[in-house]
């Protein structure tokens, strides 16, 4: 699976993005959030507060029920502050 | 029954200039009878912002800003609707973000440039860091709850 | 608290340009973080409409459009507000009419601009009629009811 | 007093302006369009609708029931179509 982080997401994790063989009980966003925190330090600080990490499925805005695709590009970020 | 339109978005590093994207929807035409253009700037805090910069998500930026302007046109008789987005760093007094959109009716191209300033603020995906003058440190601006309620003018 | 701005009326034959009245209400200024234009422009009603004459009031024009105005900036935060409004033989896709709404928040533009186009409408003293091709008779445009229900929008 | 007049009520008339004096009994806006409408079958032909006529006294909206000052210019004419 391709991740793709933005602004302090980006800066805490330390990546602008990676992809990641997803164990097989990773089945949504909210799990995807959760088995990215216990990664490390960098992304227990990037996730700390998932409520409002906002996530994005191959460019459109998804939930954090949503159920993850086969393959897909998740990009993970914080609420847009554009306009 | 209505004129449709087909959007015309744009996402760049360049400056735009509102009065050529103004002449683009009305120039040889007749059946234009409002112009509605928003221009957002970066604005200085107290004297002490050196620059905003601006990141985005590329294509999805451009995307998310079409799936917005296509809403519009749906629900407001438009003749034209542009959307440019700026990113990279931006100083104060320049422009940021500029919507214009033409219809016959005037209330149509009020709200539809009203609609698009308060989707864009919340689901295109840029973000911004201010650069303080005298700092080294730059600090993400946070997004308002306010953001959240202006959507809300839109529903039903 | 707010910053207070003297609007700019104008009320003449001449086309105006609507970059230039946004210029001055921008060139060298750090804190205006939203700029609202409205243009009105000459609309063709079916390919039979050859020009608009539009009638004014002198003297009163200016000042009502200034009483409207002033009403703005007193009710918004602005940090400037630009209003002109042509009389005279209009032809179709030309300018009528002009509002630039200045501020550091976007709603109080927008809505700045909103209110004055309202109250134009229905207060500014300016008669439109309507020469048609083909006909000698020109008809005076009515007044419609809904441009009364707009103002409503702005009481309480 | 000074009467103006603009647009269809302007035309019907058949006259810009005109200086009236008028009689002691016309004391407000109502009256005097009452007094106009008797002037002749022009007048009638402009103020037929009293209702629909919009009036200002030196330069500023008034109502029907607004009293004449002495001197004044007072404008009438249909509801605006400006903007």
């Amino acid at each position: 699976m391709k991740l793709i982080y933005f602004a302090w997401v980006r800066e805490r994790i330390g990546l602008s993005d990676e992809t990641v063989d997803l164990p097989a009980e990773v089945k949504t966003v909210a799990d995807l959030l959760n088995w990215l925190k216990g990664r490390g330090e960098n992304y227990s600080a990037a996730l700390e507060r998932p409520d409002v990490i906002r996530v994005a499925i191959n460019q459109e805005h998804a939930d954090h029920s949503t159920r993850l695709p086969d393959h897909a590009e998740i990009a993970l970020f914080p609420p847009m502050t554009g306009g | 029954m209505s004129p449709t339109c087909d959007p015309l978005v744009r996402v760049q590093a360049d400056d735009f200039d509102p009065a050529t994207e103004t002449r683009r929807l009305t120039a040889g035409r007749r059946d234009v009878g409002a112009v509605v253009s928003f221009t957002g700037l970066c604005r200085d805090e107290n004297g002490r912002l050196e620059a905003l910069e601006l990141e985005h998500y590329p294509g999805m930026a451009e995307a998310e800003i079409a799936r917005i302007a296509n809403e519009a046109t749906g629900r407001w008789p438009l003749t034209g609707l542009t959307v440019i987005h700026r990113f990279g760093k931006i100083a104060p007094g320049e422009n940021i973000v500029l919507v214009v959109a033409a219809s016959s009716h005037r209330r149509a191209a009020f709200d539809a440039a009203d609609f698009l300033m308060d989707f864009l603020k919340s689901r295109a995906p840029f973000w911004k860091k201010e650069h303080v003058a005298g700092s080294t440190e730059a600090g993400w601006v946070e997004a308002k709850d306010s953001d959240l309620e202006d959507l809300k003018r839109w529903e039903g």
